[in-house]
């Protein structure tokens, strides 16, 4: 047994500023196989990652790879052993072209130059792996996140790795691009090389794994063949306790009762903006979660930000609770009683140097003051409850959002809005990075505020989260509203015809 | 607390000898040197050594309170050398009535500080309504005024000295309230406040928010541009006051060189007090330290007859360790 | 869409159409603007300027930047010139020396100390401002005129003047390094995100200290041509040509955040500027207006604010999503 | 030898003036700029900000305009060497004012026309010959120097320096940087004061620090001119209204006020007359004793 293994990891302990993120973890990987690793939100799977490629340093452990003692102190190191690694936030280089990004680091020369003519090819030749066209002079910038995911898992897979790690690599990309994504990983497997895949998304790791280790609080728990450990199972290793779930549902998302919805509070009416938006109509009502399906780069994200004024709109016009709405800027909008959960938390979402407190009050800060005087108590009261209300996972208020696992990172961000007790929720990939148990409390939450009276609009990739938390659903594709449906149209066959060839005539 | 909670949080929060080094490297920092000019400067232990440190470190505390501000959303501000001199151009010229008569002399002390200070922060909005509305890289946008704003005091005074005996202007310089130099209580006043709003005020918090991260504070609903513009104005606005308390101290007003380097002895203040350049944190107090100990650096390579190329590289070093030692606290 | 492309040749060719504006106007304008003698001594004069715009481009490129350059210039200059009796290539290799050794301690500070360039190089640019004035004991230091060190800066070769054939080569090189190298790419990686690069296994640290050496180098460089262009090493020149420099690199279109930056626009930059000045001192001699070298310093500060409006409104056009 | 001057009605002259910071700078720029205007010249003007390499591209602008005559005020003796003999090589002749050039580089009569100015190191020595004279037991000096590197300041501290060296009973205590500047002249002045309170005399490079310097004295409770003595270089309006009020012990002049000398040595040399190599212009010398008589003298 012991010579197929191609990593071994024991014993590893982490520690930041004193607080431990790996207790003496351990993480095994065979040759040829494709294996799952999966924890909750902060359990230290990140962590345990960039101690192996040398990212970070480890406090204790030993680590052997490929029958040898393996210690590195850089990633470049590691990539030169043959861990080639994804890591969890999307790291590209964001002004550089699509080549540079897949190809530094391993750059093809002629008379000791670069020889961009062979790099484009290379960079092409993988995409195409991917059924990817693209410009690959162009910067990564440009392109929407799911193929800066994609060109990411494509940069790891053109080094010839004896072990391909993936963390969360499925999180920006939608179903097809997921089975695209599958066939690949199967085809390396093919060839001899191991693959460690870590996602939130259970289902996932059934289609493609062979087996899982579960991590817990810093601590490895379990290590199974997938095939011998049931779902449930693996849920209450992850979670550390049982838990009882509704079978037949996928999310937390329960039944609802359609006569509660209330009146028509949001409506857009051929919103458009660039190429990105062209014709957009969609209305929510109070009571209401609408949900935005579509593939990526439908325009789903930039419609929430036309609605929300984070971009100009170039055409449309949009009501609010039956009165002329024209915000111009994300103030007029907030003001009027909306909120906007991004779906880029670095980029978008966390001020990382400010403390958990501060990032919750950000948006309401200016409501809770008097005369501009920061109203410590009154915030202080606000914060604790939403700390408890989301069981946001933190030493206190004033620890540093950036100490924070990325699925705490997101309740935080979920607080930020919900304190400002909007009227209109716009959730921008709400549950995205975020693990079992912390997915259905979000989804429970959101459930419970449109039971509240609060109208919601759900973008999300994630189709069973559509179908089962939407009481609306709006496809779209390629910036055009193709097709709205009611719960009950709303099954994945319908959703998925919509989304891939729907046309604007089936909308209305 | 019972005393198994005390036991984790200490478990936690392992005490870091560095930490309290970064925490407090300034003050201690500051005290070393006042011990080293206790025992090696001659008559150190006076009142009137207080007051000369005192009074030479005004200008650049003033100046650094703004730039302390700009630099925690993020930015820079090159231009306050220039702005304090076009303050400086401006006031003589008003007071002494060479644009426009006045009677008064109190009116006129008051017009020329209104309108002196008044420009400055005009101006520093300039810089500001470049950097927020043409999205401008602020060391650049202030570049302009760094290298056109001494060109336009030039231009104004001819490049000619002014000079004045005016003690109603210059109480701004060299008069007392309570035996305490009147510039050192503007020094004061303006730490007490800007130290104020950073920590209670919503401004405050929505500076801290754009320098850490501007594309998340936009879409929180803080008025970025509102507030970047405004940030720019004060910086313009106590560069103004610098200019008038240098003015004010030596009877004379010189375009050419009121303020000249004072962008990067506020920016060094600033650096030496703890506040990242890089934006997202602010500490007023720690920029009142920095500046006392860059003062206080220079007084004792001066007063114990170091020469000046001696005492630049000395003044390096000191930068370098200072920030070093803060850098240390907060990484480990 | 190719809205950074767009900017980016916006930021490039913006750049040489001003250039060829500006070079129109002074031949319209000015008698002898285009003459011989005028072209070799512009030519002459700016070739130190773009040598120290080069290396400060590559450290913009990382995200960085150097304050120190004019300062070590200077040091640089007086080293060449105390190594001048030894001859030509004595002086360059002591001025450049010099100047790798302040940007390798500046890239120390800045990999291994982790303190910020600004600051980093603030220091540095006093230590060496004063190591110059000790070295040099306040003074200009002469040069030997006897070794053919003074060719560096006065001579000509093949018609053109040697300091701007050494800034050319310097271009070249460096226009190889960014476009064709893996380290040049990598600079534009780490400056376009550090922690990508280094996720990516970048060796993000070298990379910046190359970039930091290869300024100090540079400006070392500028410095043997300062003391063999007018004969002496002097101390206390380069006051503010950091400044001229990071404009230089900033109207050439290079982003000051990192990440993007072209060195051929850079040069185009570094005339731009330096032209000005001589299109300036034109004017003077015209008689019609007798600019004060105030109105000199006001009209620079407004072509400058000018440039990166119209640079900024172009590529703001091209960028709707903010 | 030094090219020729045409004998012409007026001339497109050029002056390449060091940096325009200061007043002693801004007067003998308007010395010039009167002069050209009286005679009905044209002047082409260039100032270097303070750069020796800058003043030597704007000399090379003049010539590539085609300038008849060049005045440099060059900032350092041997960085302008270069621009004096382009101008040479361009057939043009230069006159030097008020700081001259390495003469083992180039010669007065040969590279150039001629030296016009004072001698830096002199006036140093005709203060320190005042204070050994006048002392009255104040023998503790401090001494604030010009901008470090300049030659006006290395200059004026060892012509000074020499003399009190050689009077064994006097003692320079600090001898520091002031930039030529009045802020920072006081602000030295009070630190050495402060540190060295036996101080009794301050010899300052330039006005504008003596000024600064007289804050100082005050700020620190003494009376400048009882207390402290203080001396000066330059010996502008302000300067010598000092002496007078006892405020400023002396100061010797270095008068700006080029224009009329140097265009005339212009025409005497076109008119073939020979020039001689150095021409030192006389300096005045204020005390207690000749300032107020010649207050209305002082430039
Ligand atoms: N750079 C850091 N500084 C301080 N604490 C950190 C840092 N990185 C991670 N941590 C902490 O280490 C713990 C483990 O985090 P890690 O990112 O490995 O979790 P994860 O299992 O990947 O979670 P997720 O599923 O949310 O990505 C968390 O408590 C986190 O707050
Ligand atoms: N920063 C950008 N620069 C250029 N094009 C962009 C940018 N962001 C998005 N786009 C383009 O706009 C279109 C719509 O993108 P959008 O992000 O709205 O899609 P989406 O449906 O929300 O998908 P996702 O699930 O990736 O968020 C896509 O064609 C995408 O390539
Ligand atoms: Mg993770
Ligand atoms: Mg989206």
């Amino acid at each position: 047994m012991g010579e197929d293994l191609l990593l071994a990891m024991a014993g590893v302990d982490k520690r930041f500023a004193g607080i431990p993120a790996l207790i003496g973890a351990s993480f095994e990987v065979r040759r040829g196989e494709v294996h799952a690793l999966i924890g909750q939100n902060g359990a230290g799977k990140s962590t345990l990652i960039k101690v192996l490629t040398g990212y970070h340093k480890k406090d204790a452990g030993s680590v052997s790879f490929d029958g040898k003692p393996f210690e590195v102190t850089s990633p470049q190191q590691a990539q030169a052993s043959g861990i080639s690694t994804i890591y969890q936030e999307i790291n590209l280089v964001p002004y550089r072209s699509i080549t540079e990004n897949i190809c530094l680091g391993r750059e093809k020369r002629r008379f000791g130059l670069l020889d961009w003519g062979a790099m484009h090819a290379e960079a092409e030749r993988l995409l195409a792996r991917f059924n990817i066209k693209a410009d690959v002079r162009r910067p990564v910038m440009e392109f929407s996140t799911a193929t800066q995911q994609m060109v990411a898992i494509a940069r790891a897979i053109g080094f010839d790795a004896k072990l391909v790690i993936m963390d969360e690599p499925t999180s920006s990309l939608d179903e097809r691009e997921v089975g695209v994504l599958f066939d690949v990983i199967r085809q390396l497997k093919a060839e001899g090389v191991s693959v460690v895949f870590v996602s939130h998304k259970l289902d996932e790791l059934y289609a493609v794994c062979d087996r899982v280790t579960i991590m817990r609080d810093g601590r490895t728990v379990r290590v199974a063949e997938i095939s011998g450990i049931g779902k449930l199972d693996l849920v209450s290793s992850m979670l550390g306790r049982e838990i009882a779930r509704v079978e037949g549902h996928a999310t937390a998302f329960t039944d609802r009762d359609p006569a509660k919805l209330g009146e028509t509070l949001f409506a857009a009416e051929h919103l458009s903006a660039g190429s990105a938006v062209r014709d957009v109509s969609f209305s929510i009502r109070r009571g209401e979660i609408a949900g935005f399906a579509g593939l990526l780069g439908a325009g789903r994200t930039e419609t929430a930000r036309l609605a929300f004024a984070a971009d100009k709109r170039s055409g449309g016009t949009m009501t609010l609770g039956g009165a002329p709405y024209d915000p111009a800027s994300p103030i007029d909008a907030i003001a009027a009683g909306l909120g906007f959960c991004t779906e880029d938390r670095k980029a978008e979402g966390i001020v990382p140097d400010m403390s958990v407190a501060e990032n919750m009050m950000l948006a309401l800060m200016p409501k809770l003051a008097k005369s501009g005087i920061i109203d410590e108590a009154r915030q202080r009261v606000v914060v604790e409850k939403f700390i408890k209300a989301l069981s946001i996972k933190c030493s206190g208020p004033n620890q540093k959002i950036r100490e924070l696992s990325g699925g705490n990172q997101q309740k935080v961000l979920l607080g930020r809005w919900l304190a400002t007790e909007p009227r209109l929720l716009i959730l921008d990939e709400p549950t995205r990075g975020i693990d079992v148990g912390a997915k259905g409390e979000i989804q429970a939450l959101i459930k419970s505020l449109a039971d509240d009276g609060l109208a919601v609009l759900m973008i999300s990739s994630e189709l069973e989260e559509v179908i089962e938390g939407a009481d609306r659903v709006f496809v779209l594709r390629e910036g055009l509203t193709v097709s709205e449906m009611t719960r009950a149209e709303a099954s994945e066959d319908a959703i998925m015809a919509a989304m891939a060839e729907g046309s604007p005539e089936a909308a209305r | 607390m019972t005393d198994a909670t005390r036991a984790t949080v200490i478990e936690r929060r392992p005490i870091n000898p560095f930490d309290l080094l970064a925490r407090y490297g300034t003050v201690i920092a500051l005290v070393l040197l006042i011990v080293f000019n206790l025992i090696f400067t001659t008559n150190f232990a006076t009142l009137q050594t207080l007051n000369v440190n005192l009074t030479q470190v005004c200008t650049i505390v003033i100046v650094a309170v703004g730039m302390t501000l700009v630099i925690a959303t993020g930015g820079i501000d090159l231009s306050v050398g220039s702005l304090m001199s076009i303050s400086g151009a401006l006031a003589p010229m008003v007071f002494m009535s060479k644009l426009f008569p006045i009677g008064n002399i109190y009116l006129a002390v008051a017009l020329a500080i209104i309108i002196a200070v008044g420009v400055a922060t005009l101006l520093g909005l300039f810089n500001g309504w470049l950097i927020a509305r043409f999205r401008i890289q602020p060391i650049i946008a202030t570049l302009v005024l760094f290298i056109a704003g001494r060109g336009i005091a030039q231009v104004m005074t001819n490049g000619q000295l002014q000079t004045f005996k005016v003690p109603e202007f210059q109480f701004i310089g060299l008069g007392r309230v309570l035996g305490i130099p009147f510039q050192v209580i503007v020094m004061l006043v303006l730490v007490i406040i800007a130290a104020w709003v950073i920590r209670k005020t919503v401004f405050g918090r929505q500076i801290l928010a754009i320098g850490g991260n501007e594309k998340a504070s936009g879409l929180s609903g803080i008025a970025v541009k509102k507030v970047k513009l405004v940030v720019y104005a004060v910086s313009g606005f106590c560069a103004g006051i610098a200019g008038l308390v240098v003015i004010a101290i030596n009877s004379a007003s010189d375009a050419n060189l009121v303020g000249l380097g004072m962008e990067l002895d506020a920016i060094a203040a600033v650096a030496v007090g703890g506040t990242l350049l890089s934006g997202g944190r602010a500490s007023i107090i720690g920029t009142l330290l920095g500046a006392l100990t860059i003062q206080l650096v220079r007084y004792t390579l001066l007063a114990n007859g170091v020469p000046d190329s001696v005492a630049q590289v000395a003044q390096a070093v000191i930068i370098i360790a200072a920030v070093w030692v803060q850098q240390q606290g907060r990484s480990a | 869409m190719t809205r950074i492309h767009l900017a980016r040749m916006v930021g490039s060719y913006g750049v040489l159409i001003a250039l060829a504006l500006l070079i129109l106007f002074g031949y319209l304008r000015y008698e002898n603007f285009l003459g011989l003698f005028n072209i070799m001594s512009v030519l002459r004069y700016n070739s130190m300027f773009a040598l120290v715009a080069l290396g400060m481009c590559f450290v913009i490129m990382t995200g960085g930047i150097d304050l120190s350059v004019g300062t070590v210039a200077a040091l640089g200059s007086v080293a060449a010139a105390y190594a001048s009796p030894y001859g030509p290539v004595a002086g360059v290799v002591a001025g450049v020396a010099v100047g790798l050794v302040v940007g390798l301690i500046n890239a120390v500070m800045i990999t291994r100390m982790h303190i910020m360039p600004f600051i980093a190089t603030l220091a540095s640019m006093l230590a060496a401002s004063g190591t110059a004035l000790l070295l040099a004991n306040n003074r200009s230091v002469p040069v030997s005129y006897q070794s053919g060190f003074t060719e560096l800066g006065q001579g000509n070769f093949i018609g053109l003047p040697i300091p701007a054939i050494i800034a050319t080569i310097a271009f070249i090189l460096g226009w190889l390094v960014l476009n064709y190298t893996a380290t040049g790419r990598g600079v534009l990686a780490v400056g376009g995100s550090e922690e990508s690069a280094k996720l990516m296994g970048l060796p993000a640290d070298r990379i910046k200290t190359l970039a930091y050496v290869a300024s100090g180098g540079l400006a070392g460089l500028a410095g043997v041509v300062l003391a063999a262009q007018f004969g002496a090493g002097q101390p206390i020149e380069g006051v503010g040509w950091e400044l001229f420099a990071i404009a230089s690199v900033v109207v050439g279109g290079t982003l000051l955040t990192g990440g993007v930056g072209s060195v051929g626009a850079t040069l185009a930059g570094v005339l731009l500027l330096g032209i000005l000045f001589t299109v300036l001192n034109f004017e003077n001699g015209l008689g019609w207006i007798s600019l004060s070298a105030y109105w000199q310093s006001v009209i620079r500060g407004a072509f400058l604010l000018v440039v990166v409006i119209l640079q900024a409104r172009l590529v703001a056009g091209e960028t709707t999503r903010t | 030898a030094v090219p020729p001057l045409a004998k012409k009605d007026t001339y497109k002259v050029g002056f390449a003036q060091t940096e325009s910071n200061n007043p002693w700078r801004l007067a003998q720029t308007a010395s010039m700029q009167d002069e050209a205007k009286k005679r009905g010249w044209q002047l082409v003007y260039t100032d270097a900000a303070g750069s020796a390499a800058k003043q030597v591209s704007d000399v090379n602008s003049m010539i590539a305009q085609g300038v008849d005559l060049i005045f440099l005020a060059p900032r350092e003796e041997v960085p302008l060497i270069p621009a004096i003999m382009a101008a040479k090589g361009a057939g043009i002749p230069v006159i030097l004012l008020d700081r001259n050039v390495d003469q083992s580089l180039a010669k007065a009569g040969e590279d150039y026309v001629c030296f016009i100015g004072s001698n830096f190191i002199e006036e140093g020595q005709r203060v320190g010959d005042w204070l050994v004279a006048n002392a009255n037991g104040k023998t503790n000096i401090i001494e604030l120097e010009g901008t470090t590197g300049s030659s006006p300041a290395n200059d004026r501290k060892k012509g000074f320096d020499d003399v009190i060296a050689a009077n064994p009973d006097f003692k320079i205590l600090a001898s520091q940087t002031g930039d030529f500047n009045r802020d920072l002249g006081r602000q030295v002045a009070e630190t050495l004061l402060q540190a060295h309170p036996e101080a009794n005399v301050i010899y300052a490079h330039n006005d504008e620090m003596a000024i600064g310097a007289i804050s100082a004295v005050e700020a620190a409770g003494k009376v400048p001119g009882t207390d402290v003595l203080i001396l000066s270089i330059d010996g502008g309006k302000e300067a010598v209204g000092l002496v007078v009020e006892g405020k400023i012990a002396a100061v010797v002049e270095c008068n700006p006020r080029f224009g009329p000398k140097a265009f005339d040595t212009a025409v005497a040399y076109a008119n073939g007359e020979t020039i001689a190599p150095m021409i030192i212009n006389p300096d005045q010398f204020y005390d207690a004793t000749n300032a107020k008589e010649l207050l209305p003298t002082a430039y």
